[in-house]
Order: structure tokens, then C-alpha cells, then sequence
């Protein structure tokens, strides 16, 4: 954290992303289908590794509910 | 994608859009079809011109770039090849010789974020690169042409502190024919090499060392030194500083520069209450060196404690430059007098490099002893006597002496917070100032145009200070050596007509470049300060602050093209 | 006086002076006896203490 | 019940230490906004209590941002209750207003207003009227935590499909005070489509309100389609203070989504 070519944005991120996390949760989205991780340019397994993990968190959890409702309001 | 929405991002109707797909030899061209990709690029909406080349940055692949620019009469330009970190300098810069405005081409990596990562994916990574270059052709659409912004530059340099890194940041800097400002608080420069013996390995008087630079510094006409000043006032940015200086009580001086070095040392650190220091039985090195140098110093029975008041709670971090001064000294000492007796207490010994490992071993050649100590349990000074615990096999020594040196760190200097505030520098938790990046701008601050060398950076051997000095020097010029100042003009903007000075975007500039304008009510952007890190615009609640180059329209047109 | 400069030797400390050199206006040549620039930093995983990526 | 209130505002106008005085005022059967200037003219003076209490409440401070703009250097006095003085400490951190310019003179909510609010602290800090109602806590958001995230976002979603885009939430919150709003910002919200984009024009109103929404609940009473935006905007309150110790009206300083770095976490 703070290790950010400018400056603080991840801080700020990161901030945001924590009352996101939550209002999502509040709104009826499920939380997981929000993620900030840093990952630096030199650490590809670990980027791998970070979007095969959250792949799977989505696949489990589905088909965002706004996805639904959308198709919904379509038809 | 919602039908009401597409006809909002309804692109202008007079897009010229050229599209170059790289191959980069087998880089990309191995691992997805750049040929099916082109030809893709081509049906996008507002392309009239796409192209693949074997190496799109190779002479060849630019003259095709500036050739279609022309016959094609395009008027945006997207690359899908490598980082934009490696060329898209390069292939601005050509469409800008070829007529169009530098700020319409966009680059799309396909290289790094396709072909590399998915190697093994042929058909997939084709269809992710279509997907890139195509969101690539969407943001091109909304590109706006910008003007770089020019700024003059003075070729003056203010330098704080006039140690041996500040003296020779200011002589070099004479040599390269910048005017220069030395300010040092002091009534005298030279630093702490004032109160130094001699410097090692050559043996040199400190005092003969430091004058040779100060003198040298005194020498060139255009350096003004300012004894016994300090700086109180700082306005303006990068190549337009307004400086206040203030000697004394006297009248304040006004002064404006270019560039600013920061180069204000560090001091030893005041061992009070540690291993019963009072300056005369205990004292410091910086004490012995003072002793040494007016040949004060007579005691036969000498031992020295290392980290004396470093590497502790509070003061975690390693000064580096003790162990050396205390090898010195004993040495020196055995020299003087090879019956007397030295004794160093220390945790572990930092003498980097294979010149000071040599003066370890002739200082322990010479008889100096070398005892560990355990920092769970420090010596004790009691009675003219120090008492420690041999942490290996446990036994109790009592060393008599007739003299206590500490080997004290170097710290921050109080003034270095103000410092700070006034440049709106960066302070580690020690208080030393921080660089912009360890490694790679080691001698910058994030802050365009202000420069750090030597110990206020971190506690430095004299070579490392003086090295600094002439390093800073060379950065200095790299800015002031230009006509002007050219910034790029992808900076934050704030509208005016819809800004409601609400400060929400202020706090969030980590570059400070973002003032309220009290009598307008609103905020503006300095664009010389700003570095486009796109905060404000992320903060603002109205979008009255945004990123050029990276507008709402911008960036959503390219999200939606997913 | 020529206003060319020739830097021999293409890793971390000549490829900085080229750079800060052409910052400063200055043509500058860099020589190098390998066919690719960098050095060891080029050989490089991490560098110390920060764990940057060295290329 | 308005006998202090009036003989507070009398003094002020009369000592000459405001301009005027921004409350509300009882016309031909109407409780609507009001500039008293004159301290002979306080007769038509309400406190908005009309059927019951605080049923005719008025975003006093918003319209006070008007009046000050137009006259930078009088000073004002205004109406306030628990609420509104937060707005006020929050409008004066967004530098909407100026404090030197502003004497509030206040008025404690009756309890079953509170009862209503579920407000946290539903009396200013000096009040010349009324008594001190206890503080109450957020049982709408502790109900809608209670239900299962599928539930959530399928009651919210029938809440918000109500919606007819009339913008009275932010036409109405005196938190409000952009001259541009995203929710009018063609690439983020569409137009020509009833209900708006469900959730996400109120979600990102939500997202807007975070470190700003003072918990008045005027969004709520305005609201045609009786969408419960208040427990919405609690549970963003709640949030920030839960993430960031911080709590709009009540913390002191900017929110910390608007301070670099992560110092105000402390």
C-alpha cells in the first residue's frame, strides 16, 4: 500500500473498494463479485493465480442478479 | 448492449481511424491471427485504414503510419502492439511529424496483455485481441487533440544545506554554467566534516577536505552562498520558484530559481540518559573525533558501544556510517598509542565493501578486541567500568576504562518536518526525506523539480554524500538544460462553470496542485503540478473535475465496446 | 568543441548517464560490446531490498 | 410553541446581528420556506408541526446556500433541528456555507418525530424549543440485514422499479449542492426509460451520498413512489462510520473518502 506510482491511489482505491464491498452486500449483490487485489508487473503467477481464483468465486455464485434482472425488464 | 445507450455513444461523424496491427516478428504474429485481426480492425466502425506490420516501431512500419496519415487523410490512429510504456513516445511523436495532433493516436497491447498470456490459446487470444483493438477504436473516437504545455524555465538552482553533498551539488552545478543559490544555516559551511578528524582510508584532514570543495565553491562567480540563512518562504513549481530567505533578524531576501536541491544533512543523534553519557567520561564519537582532531584526547583504556541509541524501539533503522567511524577511531587510536587498549561492543559490524572489510581486519591486526553484545541485554557503564554478557557462552565481562565512546546514529533534523511542509517533500517515519523511488529516481522527489542528495536523504559515508552531490547535479540538468519546459497535456482540468468549490477534489492531489480561488468560488488546476493521476476527477461528485485523455465519455465508450 | 557524447557500456549506469544525457540535449552515442543493453540487470529476477522487477 | 423561537429571532433581527431570519412561515393554509427580515413580521412564523410534527419540514440550509451566495457578507439565521445542524456542519466542510455567517437557532424534535427518524441524535446542540427525545437506532437497516442476499436485492429491486426518475431525492436533500449531477450525465444514465436503470441510478446516488448524507430523511417524505431511500442512505452512513469512524453532521472534518491516504482511519 502507498507503494503507487501515484502516490496514494491505491489508499484511495482501497477505501472505496471497502464501502463498496458493503453496499453491494446491503443492495442484495454479493460482495465477492468485487475484488481489488495489487499485483505489480513482476508477479504474473500471482495475477494468474488472482483471476483463475475469482473465476471460480463467479462461477460459483452464478449469474450476476442484474444480469436477471435485466433480461427480465427486456422481455 | 442496450439500443438507447449505443446511439449516446454515437461516434463523430467525420472519423478517420487508421489501425496498425503488429506483428512484433513472432511476439504476437505466433500465438493469435494478426492477418483475421486486421482485417477485423477494418470492418470497426469509423476505420477507413487498417494494416499489419512484421515490427510496427522498425523504420519501415512508421513511414507506413506517416504514408496512410497522409493518403488516407486519417485523423485518429490506433497501434495494437506492445506496452505503450515502450513506444508509444515513438509512434506520437512520428504522427505528430506526419501532422496529426500528437494526443489523437492510441495504443492498444496486445503483446503483453495477449499473445504472451495466452500462448497456448491461438483461437481465443485472436478473439481477445479483437476485443482489445476494438474498445482501442472506441476510445479513439472520443479523443480530443491537445497542446503540450510550455512553461519557462529559470537556470537557477536553490541549494539547502552546505554540507559536502550540498557544496558539491552546488559546485558541479557552477561548472555546468547554472547560476547558483547555497543556503546553509550555519555561520560556516562545510557540515559536519567541520567537526570531523580525518577521513579513511587516505587519511585526509577532514577540514582540508571540505575546504578544498568550500573554496572551489567560492571561487565561481556564479554561485552566491548565503551563511547563516535559512529558508522560510517557497512558492511556485517546477522552473518558476519564488524563494524568501532570511539571515538573521536582517531583511528577508527574495530569490527565484529553477530547481530546488535538498541537501540538509542529518546530526548526530544526543545520547541523553544512555550508558551514563555526560560528555566527559562518556561521550561521542563525534566528541572523540573533535578530541583526535585538537589532540585533546589522552585516555589509554577506551571502549566504544555500538548502536548506542539506534536500532532500538522508535529508532529501528541502521545509521549505517557508526561502525565505520568506530574502526577509524580505534584504529587511530592503536596508532597513537599501540599500548592502549580498545575495546568495541557492537551487534553486528556494517563495513560494506571490500576496502572498509579491509579496515576491520587491520584494526583487529592492530590489537583493537571486537566483543558481541546481546540488545536484550545491553553493557552497563558503572563505575569507570563496563559490564557485559558474552551472549554465546554466557560469561559476565567487566572491561575497566578510563573513557566511554557511543557510537550514536545519525538523525533527522528537526527542521526537516518544516522542510517538508514548505516543499511539500515526503518524510520517512525517521524523518529522513523520501525519495521517489529507492532504485530508480533515488535522487528525485516525486515533485518535478525538487532534487535530495546525502544524508537528508540517509545517513551517508562522505564519498556516498559527495557522489550525491555531483549526481544531483546531473539531474538538475537534464531539467534546466532545456529552453523550456514541456509537460504533457494529459493533466487534470476543473470546469468552471459547474465546479461549486466544494474542496471535495483539494485534499485529494497527492501533488498539491489543486487551489480555491476564493474570489471565483471554484477550484483550478495547476497543470505544471498536476501529474494526470486522475484523483480529483475520481473524487469529484459532479464531474466538473476531469482527466484529459481520460473523460468519462472516454473511458466508457471503451468499456462499453467490451 | 564536439557536443557528442560516447558512453561505452550498456547496463544500469550507462544506459542512466545516456538518458540523463539526451534529457539534457546532448547526442549521445552508447556503445555496447553485447548485442542487447541491461546489463546484469537484465539477468536480474528481483532486486534487493524493494523486490522490484529488475527489467 | 413558536413563543421562543419568535423571541430569539426578534432579538437577533433587532440587535441587527442578522440580516434575516430563514424559517417557515404559515400562508393561506401553507407551511412553506420563509425570509423574516423584519422583527415586527414574525407573526406568520411555524415550526412546521401540522398535522403532526415535523410533517412540513423544508431544506432550510440548501436554500440558505442561495441567499448567501447573493449576499457573501451578511449573516443569516436559520431554523434548524438535530438534522439540519448537521447539515449545516457538513455544508460548512464542503465550504457551501460560511459559519461566521450563519446563527442557527434550534428546535428539539418531539418523540415521536425521533420515533419516526430513527434518529440518532434528534435535537440540535442548543435548542430554544422543545425537549430532548431520545435517540433511537436504525431498525429499517437491521431488518433489511436480516433478510438473505437473494431477498435484498429482490426487495430493493421492487422498491426501485417504482421509481418515475422525478429527481425529487435530489432536488429536495440539502446535501445536494453539485450545479451538475451524474445522474443527469448522458453517458452514465440513460434517458427516455422509466423506471431508470435499476439499481443502478440509485446505487450510484448511494455512492454519492457516502460521507455526505446527514440522515434528514427528506429524500423519503418527497419521494412520490414512498421508496424507502432513508434506510438506503443509512446504511451508507453506517458503513463509513463502521469502516472510517466517520459519520457526516457528527464527525468533525472532511470525509475520508475525500483525504489522501489512510490518516483519518486512525
Amino acid at each position: 500500500m502507498g507503494d503507487c506510482h501515484y502516490l496514494y491511489g491505491n489508499v484511495a482505491t482501497e477505501k472505496r473498494v471497502r464501502f463498496l464491498k458493503k453496499l453491494l452486500a446491503f443492495s442484495g449483490i454479493e460482495e465477492e463479485r468485487l475484488r481489488c487485489k495489487w499485483v505489480s508487473s513482476a508477479e504474473a503467477s500471482e495475477f494468474v493465480e488472482e483471476m483463475q481464483d475469482f473465476t471460480e468465486t463467479l462461477r460459483a455464485l452464478g449469474p450476476s442478479p442484474l444480469k436477471q434482472a435485466g433480461a427480465q425488464r427486456a422481455a | 448492449m442496450n439500443e438507447k445507450r449505443k446511439e449516446k455513444t454515437e461516434q463523430p461523424d467525420d472519423l478517420r481511424i487508421g489501425v496498425f496491427i503488429c506483428d512484433c516478428g513472432s511476439n504476437i504474429a505466433g500465438h493469435l491471427d494478426c492477418s483475421a485481426v486486421t482485417e477485423y480492425a477494418a470492418s470497426l466502425p469509423g476505420v477507413v485504414f487498417a494494416k499489419e506490420n512484421l515490427y510496427t516501431c522498425s523504420e519501415a512500419g512508421i513511414t507506413e503510419i506517416q504514408k496512410a496519415i497522409s493518403e488516407h487523410e486519417l485523423n485518429r490512429v490506433v497501434v495494437a502492439s506492445c506496452s505503450p510504456r515502450t513506444h508509444q513516445p515513438l509512434f506520437q511523436s512520428s504522427c505528430a511529424e506526419a501532422g496529426m495532433n500528437p494526443y489523437l493516436f492510441e495504443m492498444v497491447n496486445i503483446r503483453d496483455q495477449c499473445s504472451w498470456v495466452h500462448m497456448q490459446e491461438h483461437a481465443e487470444a485472436t478473439e481477445k485481441a479483437k476485443e482489445l483493438v476494438r474498445m482501442g477504436v472506441a476510445k479513439a473516437a472520443f479523443l480530443e487533440p491537445q497542446k503540450d504545455i510550455e512553461a519557462s524555465l529559470l537556470s537557477r538552482v536553490l541549494v539547502i544545506g552546505g554540507g559536502v553533498a550540498g557544496l558539491s551539488a552546488a559546485e558541479a552545478l557552477a561548472d555546468m554554467a547554472l547560476e547558483v543559490i547555497l543556503v546553509e544555516k550555519e555561520p560556516k559551511a562545510g557540515g559536519l566534516l567541520n567537526q570531523i578528524n580525518q577521513l579513511v582510508p587516505e587519511g585526509v584532514k577532514a577540514a582540508e577536505y571540505v575546504e578544498r570543495i568550500i573554496e572551489s565553491v567560492n571561487s565561481k562567480s556564479n554561485v552566491t552562498v548565503h551563511l547563516g540563512t535559512e529558508v522560510k518562504a517557497i512558492a511556485g513549481y517546477i522552473g518558476n520558484y519564488e524563494i524568501t530567505l532570511q539571515r538573521g533578524e536582517g531583511e528577508a531576501i527574495q530569490e527565484k530559481v529553477g530547481c530546488i536541491v535538498v541537501a540538509t544533512g542529518a546530526v548526530p543523534l544526543e545520547p541523553a540518559g544512555l550508558y551514563g553519557y555526560d560528555g566527559e567520561r562518556v561521550i561521542t564519537q563525534m566528541q572523540l573525533e573533535e578530541q583526535l582532531l585538537n589532540g585533546q584526547f589522552k585516555a589509554q583504556r577506551v571502549v566504544m558501544i555500538q548502536c548506542a541509541g539506534a536500532r532500538v524501539p522508535g529508532r529501528e533503522y541502521c545509521s549505517r556510517i557508526c561502525c565505520m567511524i568506530a574502526v577509524k577511531n580505534a584504529a587511530l587510536i592503536k596508532d597513537q598509542d599501540p599500548e592502549a587498549q580498545v575495546h568495541i561492543l557492537y551487534r553486528d559490524i556494517q563495513m560494506y565493501g571490500t576496502e572498509k572489510e579491509r579496515m576491520l581486519w587491520d584494526a583487529r591486526g592492530k590489537g583493537v578486541r571486537f566483543d558481541v553484545y546481546d540488545p536484550e541485554k545491553p553493557p552497563e557503564v558503572k563505575d569507570g567500568q563496563v559490564l557485559f554478557e558474552q551472549p554465546i557462552v554466557g560469561t559476565k565481562r567487566q572491561i575497566p576504562c578510563d573513557l566511554v565512546v557511543l557510537s550514536t546514529p545519525l538523525v533527522a533534523r528537526e527542521g526537516a518536518s518544516a522542510l517538508s511542509q514548505l516543499l511539500r517533500i515526503p518524510m520517512d517515519q525517521n524523518g529522513f526525506f523520501l525519495e521517489a523511488h529507492a532504485k530508480l529516481r533515488p535522487l528525485d522527489f516525486a515533485t518535478d523539480g525538487v532534487f535530495l542528495c546525502g544524508s537528508a536523504r540517509y545517513p551517508a559515508t562522505v564519498a556516498e554524500a559527495r557522489s550525491q552531490g555531483l549526481g544531483v547535479a546531473s539531474r538538475v540538468a537534464t531539467v534546466l538544460f532545456k529552453d523550456k519546459l514541456v509537460t504533457s497535456a494529459l493533466v487534470a482540468e476543473i470546469d468552471p462553470e459547474t465546479c461549486v468549490g466544494c474542496l471535495g477534489c483539494l485534499d485529494m492531489c497527492p501533488y498539491g496542485a489543486i487551489e480555491f480561488v476564493p474570489e471565483k468560488g471554484i477550484c483550478e488546476v495547476n497543470t505544471i503540478l498536476c501529474k494526470g493521476c486522475g484523483c480529483c476527477a475520481a473524487t469529484c461528485p459532479s464531474q466538473s473535475a476531469t482527466l484529459k485523455g481520460f473523460k468519462p465519455k472516454q473511458l466508457l465508450s471503451q468499456i462499453r465496446a467490451i | 568543441m564536439s557536443k557528442d557524447i560516447l558512453v561505452i557500456g550498456g547496463g544500469i549506469a550507462g544506459i542512466q548517464a545516456s538518458l540523463d544525457l539526451a534529457e539534457m540535449g546532448f547526442h549521445v552515442k552508447l556503445v555496447e560490446r553485447l548485442p542487447s543493453i541491461g546489463g546484469k540487470m537484465a539477468q536480474l529476477d528481483k532486486t534487493f531490498p524493494t523486490n522490484d522487477c529488475a527489467i | 410553541m413558536t413563543q421562543n423561537v419568535k423571541k430569539k429571532v426578534k432579538e437577533l433581527l433587532e440587535s441587527g446581528k442578522i440580516k434575516g431570519f430563514l424559517g417557515l412561515c404559515q400562508k393561506n393554509g401553507h407551511i412553506g420556506p420563509h425570509l423574516f427580515c423584519d422583527p415586527d413580521d414574525l407573526e406568520s412564523m411555524v415550526l412546521g408541526d401540522e398535522e403532526r410534527p415535523g410533517d412540513s419540514r423544508y431544506p432550510l440550509n440548501k436554500l440558505l446556500i442561495h441567499i448567501a451566495r447573493s449576499y457573501p457578507d451578511e449573516t443569516f439565521g436559520v431554523l434548524v433541528r438535530g438534522c439540519d445542524e448537521r447539515g449545516l456542519k457538513t455544508l460548512y466542510t464542503w465550504n457551501q456555507l460560511n459559519p461566521d455567517k450563519v446563527i442557527p437557532v434550534g428546535v428539539a424534535c418531539p418523540q415521536e418525530l425521533a420515533d419516526a427518524c430513527e434518529c440518532l441524535r434528534p435535537y440540535p446542540e442548543e435548542f430554544v424549543e422543545g425537549e430532548r427525545a431520545e435517540e433511537r437506532s436504525s431498525a429499517s437497516v437491521t431488518k433489511i440485514s436480516g433478510l438473505d442476499v437473494k431477498d435484498r436485492f429482490t426487495s430493493w429491486m421492487k422498491e426501485f422499479a417504482r421509481c418515475i426518475k422525478c429527481y425529487g431525492c435530489r432536488d429536495i436533500c440539502p446535501m445536494c449542492f453539485c450545479n451538475e449531477c451524474s445522474l443527469e450525465a448522458e453517458e452514465l444514465i440513460h434517458t427516455g426509460e422509466l423506471p431508470p436503470e435499476i439499481p443502478i441510478f440509485h446505487l450510484v446516488r448511494a455512492v454519492h451520498m457516502a460521507g455526505r448524507c446527514i440522515d434528514c430523511g427528506l429524500c423519503n417524505e418527497v419521494c412520490p413512489a414512498d421508496i424507502p431511500l432513508r434506510t438506503l442512505y443509512k446504511k451508507v452512513a453506517d458503513i463509513i462510520d463502521e469502516e472510517f469512524n466517520y459519520r457526516p453532521g457528527y464527525s468533525e472534518g472532511k470525509s475520508p473518502l475525500n483525504i489522501l491516504g489512510s490518516a483519518a482511519e486512525e
